[in-house]
């Protein structure tokens, strides 16, 4: 097993473990929380597979770095969002 | 992909069609109180139909070609077309929209929501014109469809809880139905297309691995036409649509709706299947049975009904079969006979709702045990009202009589000899339910005053009997149904038309 | 491609403007979609000339490049949505109802539209990833716009539609490690039938399946379309929902290996059956108007979903017209309907679906609308949605073995026809019809019913319409 | 790989699994997020481990500072009722515990044949990099090579602000998020210092970094505006806007005018490449700058008028 190889894996557990709670939990903090695991985990992934060639590839550090980026707007977002007074729908 | 030339001939179907369309949309428009304005559109829009359909005669007489065509689907063009056949029904609906129109205008003066109503009737008439003049399958079941929505919101015109009821379960029947029909037509089109229909029908003769295919296609145009023709178990609507407003319910039962069901068989036994490959077959056995069973089911059934109009809605039922029937019997005299009962039941049908709704209107007669006596009071429309029912019992000179004669004749022709039975069964049921009602309205002594008398008209016997838009249209569709019988020999008369139509599907 | 490219643009740098200027200018809005629109048509008799067409972004050569790609139906899509968005502006607008007229609707809507484009124009997984990003969030600020009775739904949509990217950006990832690039034409050119890729590729379509609303991932749907602003919901279901849904039919019909694609067909087209019947359902149950047009969405992107399952799994190209027509033809009638049900709620003063007894009476062209658009989702010949719904039946009629199938379609049609019906018949109750609370607005009825007899009006073009979308040369 | 790499990794790993389900399943909310920040900041490392400096930088600037900041800004304002009924994650919800895990395990063979595998990108990059202008690879890719991923992510924040600015105001609520936010910041101030200092560095040697560079800059107007040193940043202000806006309109600006000019959308005509990247990387550190300080201490009256 290769460094790569561990990361990937971690990674993958890492994103499993972020779906997971996004799916049981129901503090919405908490659900912001487990999507950012996730995201964590993809991008360990996309690091991992960056390192496999000499050079680390700059297209998935640069994807990555995207990534982040877009991954702290939504949570900024949501978590503004997710305190907001919210009123009890009608419906 | 129009290959002839346009000429003036090839507009004339398309104006049938908007000649009732462009008033209708006009009319929704209006304001309620611009009677004027909306009775005389409606007018216009019926006589210039009318004046159209009889220029179409006169040219398809002579041999001249009305077609009108655009491009649709892939292989399925949009067709309107004026052959004997098409014309034979699009006449009827045309003389019979006039009558009801006048009579819609009586029949409906004061009453709210008059410009809704009017347009959505124009609609209706409008898909009924485009349906008869349908030129291939895909064309017709889009008019079909179509035909379906302009009539829901007639149905449910007076928006009461029985007629919320009635509207919901006729859409899901005729929904349903037209939704069946739709998988037919696909099915067939993926058979090479949908051709323009031909006398003798266009599909090729059935392979080991088509017979399937048209078998199936054939059971799902059936039962999606078979809804609207009330075939038995389908016919479920019809009943409960009676609460609609009398034009409306001649709309349905006379004009439009279930004839546009009956011709939709039609179509396809002769034009799209043809005789040919029926016989080969063996498809048109259980039609015939069918229609046998919803003939002696619907006389049945009429027979409890204590209602006039339900009496009168499950007569229909059994009557419109008779079209089937004669169609099913796959031999060129019962074919005559089933088409040529397209117009008779047709026109005396009319007849008999038109003096239902009279009766219902004037005098507040809704059950047959009220109709004591009801000739002396309005003996005008007693008398129309028994020229419609001997007809459908089928005494002679009455148009009704035609078409079982030849019925019979047909049933003889190809070795059917059972079906005599059903028809002399049903001839004395027929008789069994309107000879009652006949004797109540004649010879019952009627009540020392009438509970409720509209007092339409001048409130006396005779002319005045009601008011004259409701009492006109009556007297004339009788009167055509005794012409239509006792003229029956000469070159105008529908008999004639089924006659030439039946040549050419018959190769004769 | 010039053309493509200005109606990509022309949104972004009018919503920059309007930011920039503190703007609230609906006719700016109106006339720059104007603009755009007209710039899609373009770019479509373009591609329809000249065919299709790439842009590499930065000159760069293809592996390194993101590409542009200018189909037909790109094209298309371009028009639909510069249409939908024109129609949606002037409606937010001109309408005394709409809610959004001093809010940054405007902008939001600009940002909405040009994401949609550049989606519709890219065909790079990872760039695809960033659109959907950008569609998500402004969807949800424009579903914010509501007030605070919307932020639950509205929080609930963003947290699955992050979820849901982060599902679709593993699989990217995955397709990435596997194959090295990201290009999904120069993918489809690599990709093999073996683990990674299976794995890879539905992870991606999970992603997009809850993106898109597509059943099973469907729950988030009616509760943030229903409570967004009237014009909000209308681009929501009749745009929104579609991006995805574009992403996925490249996916598979270009970047899969057939026999993946061959695979994954049923298990989507059977997915399809179960939305169509189950949204159907819940459309015919809920007690609340935008409920019940929500969930019909639902159910009618099971028409579509079915399309490409069955796409995928004959392998017949000649599907993409079907799923696109459904798209169309859907697209249209349901702006309509969110329309015309936006108004009759404001007009009524009640969100439930009873409440509009009488309304053919009160206010009868917002309820016509209502029916036209119904008629069309029902498919009722000779509207858009009959014409995709029979393009979707021929195929399925030419084989013996492919009949069962049809049942799906039947079932859909019925319960389509009552959830409409339901609606159009309780109009005609006259016995006790609710009195609208403020006067109706005429012309936002108007406006409902245009794009309703525009998917009517298909059918006057229907026959050049589907040869140009299977591709016959006219 | 020798034996203390592998140590290394390993205790990297696992310390990096054991804080991510602690975070999941911790009782307090407050402690779920503090050690959120350390998650980050662990992964900061492993990026650092698989030679990712770059993405370390980010990671500590996003995941620990700003993603921390922010999560520690709602807490302040999450009631007493919320907290008290906040749910730890239920451990004995075996179902979908076992479909994550079946996930998991199905995930793991689809990774595992990827690290043979190599990337038809790499040489790529490799051949175009002395066309891209920029010394950098991935200042390369961010801006030449992928520069519409970028813009298209410079719109995200911008719709993420965006869409906060619809929010309607909260009800008053005690101000005790201001300690606790104060408390962090003190924390971040020589964090700050240190990225920028590292930035600085890198400078010179290649114009990198533009999100790293404006999360810095963020963190340092956060600093002053929480210490009161800078004044009220209102969505009213022209040149609020005008900085928010910048790094979009410079870019897609640029870009258009290489179409115009024949050198393709987002193109640089030869030799202006690099200026041109320069200047476009100043705008969006100053947008992105901009807009996240809004986003992590604009009152919602701030960003809304």
């Amino acid at each position: 097993m290769t460094q790569v190889l561990f990361y990937l894996i971690l990674g993958v557990c890492l994103w499993a473990l972020g779906l997971y709670g996004l799916l049981r939990l129901k503090e919405s903090i908490r659900r912001i929380i487990s999507v950012n695991i996730m995201g964590s985990g993809v991008f360990m992934v996309m690091v991992a597979l960056a390192a496999r060639s000499e050079d680390p590839d700059p297209v998935m550090h640069a994807l990555v770095v995207t990534g982040l980026v877009v991954a702290i707007s939504a949570t900024a977002f949501a978590l503004r969002l997710s305190v907001a007074d919210v009123q009890e729908d009608d419906q | 992909m129009i290959e002839t030339a346009t000429t003036w001939t090839n507009w004339v179907p398309l104006a049938i069609v908007l000649s009732s369309l462009l008033p209708g949309l006009f009319i929704f428009t209006l304001r309620e109180d611009q009677v004027a304005l909306r009775t005389t559109l409606n007018l216009i829009g019926a006589v210039l139909k009318l004046v159209l359909v009889g220029v179409m005669l006169w040219g398809v007489a002579r041999g001249m070609e009305f077609r009108f065509a655009l491009p649709f689907l892939p292989n399925g063009l949009l067709i309107l077309k004026g052959d004997a056949l098409s014309l034979q029904f699009v006449t009827l609906s045309a003389v019979l929209w006039l009558t009801t129109t006048l009579y819609a205008i009586g029949y409906l003066e004061g009453a709210p929501l008059r410009s809704r109503f009017f347009g959505y009737f124009s609609l209706c008439v409008s898909a009924t014109a485009g349906l008869a003049l349908a030129g291939n399958l895909v064309t017709f079941v889009l008019f079909y469809e179509l035909l379906t929505l302009a009539t829901f919101p007639l149905v449910v015109h007076r928006g009461t809880v029985e007629a919320l009821r009635a509207g919901r379960i006729y859409l899901a029947y005729t929904l349903g139905g037209g939704t069946l029909a739709l998988l037919g037509a696909v099915l067939l089109h993926t058979q090479g297309g949908s051709p323009a229909f031909v006398p003798g029908g266009y599909l090729p003769a059935a392979g080991e691995d088509s017979q399937l295919i048209l078998t199936l296609a054939f059971g799902l145009l059936i039962a999606g036409f078979g809804v609207k023709a009330a075939l038995f178990p389908l016919h479920g609507w019809l009943p409960t649509a009676m609460v609609a407003p009398a034009p409306v319910s001649a709309l349905l039962h006379a004009v439009a709706v279930v004839k546009a069901g009956a011709f939709g068989i039609v179509r396809v036994v002769y034009d799209v299947y043809g005789v040919e490959l029926m016989t080969a077959m063996d498809l048109a056995q259980p039609l015939l049975w069918l229609a046998c069973f919803t003939i002696l089911y619907g006389s049945v059934r009429a027979l409890f009904q204590t209602d006039l109009k339900k009496r009168l809605a499950f007569s229909t039922v059994s009557q419109v079969s008779y079209v089937t029937l004669g169609v099913a019997l796959l031999g060129p005299i019962g074919a005559v006979g089933g088409l040529v009962h397209l117009v008779h039941q047709g026109l005396m049908k009319v007849t008999l709702f038109y003096c239902a709704g009279n009766f219902a209107e004037t005098l507040h007669i809704h059950k047959i045990r009220e109709m004591d006596g009801v000739g002396k009071r309005m003996p005008l429309t007693m008398a129309a009202f028994t020229v419609g029912a001997l007809g459908m019992i089928g005494v002679p000179p009455v148009a009704g009589f035609i078409s079982k004669w030849y019925l019979g004749l047909g049933a003889l022709e190809v070795g059917a000899d059972w079906v005599l039975l059903v028809l002399v069964g049903s001839g004395l049921l027929n008789a069994l339910y309107f000879l009652p009602i006949l004797y109540r309205g004649w010879f019952a002594p009627p009540p020392a005053r009438w509970a409720h008398d509209e007092k339409l008209g001048t409130g006396q016997p005779g002319l005045g009997e009601t008011h004259w838009m409701l009492l006109w249209p009556a007297l004339i569709t009788a009167s055509l149904a005794l012409l239509v019988g006792i003229l029956a020999g000469t070159d105008l008369s529908p008999l004639n038309w089924a006659q030439l139509t039946v040549n050419l599907e018959f190769d004769l | 491609m010039t053309a493509a490219l200005i109606a990509l643009l022309l949104p972004l740098f009018t919503a920059l403007c309007l930011l920039l200027l503190r703007s609230r200018s609906g006719v700016l809005v109106i006339v720059t979609s104007l603009l755009t629109l007209l710039a899609a048509a373009w770019s479509l008799y373009d591609v329809t000339v000249n065919g299709p067409q790439w842009l590499e972004l930065g000159d760069w050569p293809p592996p390194l490049a993101i590409r542009f790609q200018l189909q037909p139906i790109t094209a298309l899509l371009l028009v639909f949505s510069a249409m939908i968005h024109l129609l949606v502006a002037v409606y937010a607008a001109g309408s005394q109802h709409s809610k959004t007229r001093y809010t940054d609707f405007w902008p939001l809507s600009c940002l909405l539209q040009g994401s949609l484009n550049a989606l519709w124009l890219s065909g790079d997984l990872f760039n695809w990833y960033v659109t959907l990003e950008l569609l998500g969030l402004a969807a949800v600020a424009l579903v914010a716009l509501s007030g605070r009775k919307a932020y639950g739904p509205a929080l609930n949509y963003l947290l699955l539609s992050l979820g849901a990217s982060l599902v679709y950006l593993l699989g990217v990832a995955l397709a990435y490690g596997r194959y090295g690039v990201l290009d999904i034409s120069l993918l489809g050119a690599m990709t093999e039938a073996d683990t990674t890729t299976r794995i890879a590729w539905w992870l991606m379509t999970l992603g997009l399946m809850l993106k898109a609303a597509l059943w099973p991932f469907h729950l988030w749907l009616p509760r943030a379309h229903a409570s967004a602003p009237t014009a909000v919901s209308a681009l929501l279901s009749a745009l929104v929902v579609k991006g995805p849904l574009f992403i996925l039919w490249r996916l598979w019909s270009e970047g899969a290996p057939t026999e993946l694609a061959v695979e994954a067909g049923p298990v989507l087209a059977v997915a399809g059956i179960a939305a169509l019947i189950l949204g159907g359902w819940s459309a015919l149950r809920t007690p609340w108007l935008k409920s019940l047009v929500a969930y019909s969405t639902v159910a009618q992107l099971g028409y579509a979903l079915m399309a490409l399952g069955l796409l995928m799994y004959w392998q017949l190209p000649a599907l993409d017209a079907a799923l696109w027509l459904f798209v169309l033809a859907h697209g249209l009638a349901k702006a309509s309907m969110f329309l015309a049900a936006g108004e009759l709620q404001a007009s009524l003063g009640s969100k439930r679906v009873s409440a509009l007894r009488g309304t053919t009476e009160t206010m009868p062209v917002a309820m016509f609308a209502f029916a036209v658009a119904g008629g069309s989702l029902i498919g009722l010949p000779p509207s858009g949605g009959f014409l995709a719904k029979w393009l979707l039946l021929e195929p399925m009629f030419e084989t013996v073995n492919h009949w069962p199938w049809v049942v799906g379609i039947l079932l859909g049609t019925l319960i389509s026809a009552g959830y409409v019906f339901r609606v159009v018949a309780l109009a005609f109750d006259r016995a006790d019809p609710v009195p609208p609370d403020f006067s109706p607005d005429r012309f936002a009825h108007w406006l409902a019913l245009l794009p309703a007899l525009v998917v009517w009006g298909l059918a006057l073009i229907s026959e050049p319409l589907i040869h140009w979308l299977t591709g016959v040369p006219l | 790989m020798s034996l203390h790499e592998w140590m290394l990794d390993g205790t990297l790993g696992l310390l990096v699994l054991i804080l991510a389900v602690a975070v999941l399943h911790v009782r307090s909310l407050y402690i779920s997020i503090v050690l959120f920040i350390a998650f980050g900041l662990l992964l900061a490392l492993i990026w650092a481990r698989l030679g990712a400096p770059d993405l370390a930088l980010a990671e500590a600037a996003i995941g620990a500072g700003l993603t921390g900041t922010l999560l520690l800004a709602a807490y302040g304002r999450v009631s007493e009722r919320r907290r008290k009924a906040e749910e730890p994650l239920d451990w004995h919800a075996g179902p979908a515990l076992l479909l994550s895990l079946i996930i998991a395990v199905i995930l793991m063979r689809a990774v595992w044949p990827l690290p043979d595998l190599d990337s038809a990108l790499v040489p790529a990059v490799a051949d175009q990099m002395a066309q891209s202008g920029v010394g950098h690879p991935v200042t390369a890719v961010l801006l030449s090579f992928r520069a519409w991923d970028t813009l298209l992510e410079l719109l995200v924040l911008l719709l993420a602000f965006m869409a906060v600015r619809q929010l309607l105001p909260s009800l008053p609520r005690q101000p005790e998020a201001w300690p606790l936010l104060q408390a962090w910041s003190r924390l971040l101030a020589p964090l700050s210092v240190l990225i920028g200092g590292y930035l600085l560095w890198r400078g010179s040697a290649d114009p990198g970094g533009a999100f790293q560079a404006g999360a810095l800059l963020a963190a340092g107007a956060i600093l002053l505006r929480l210490t009161g040193l800078l004044p009220a940043l209102g969505w009213h202000h022209f040149w609020i806007r005008a900085l928010i806006l910048g790094g979009c309109m410079v870019f897609l600006a640029i870009g258009v005018a290489g179409y115009w000019l024949g050198t393709g959308f987002l193109g640089y005509a030869d030799g202006w490449a690099g200026p041109l990247i320069l200047l476009i990387e100043v705008f969006a550190t100053l947008s992105i700058a901009t807009t996240l300080t809004l986003l992590v201490i604009g009152e919602t009256r701030e960003v809304r008028e």
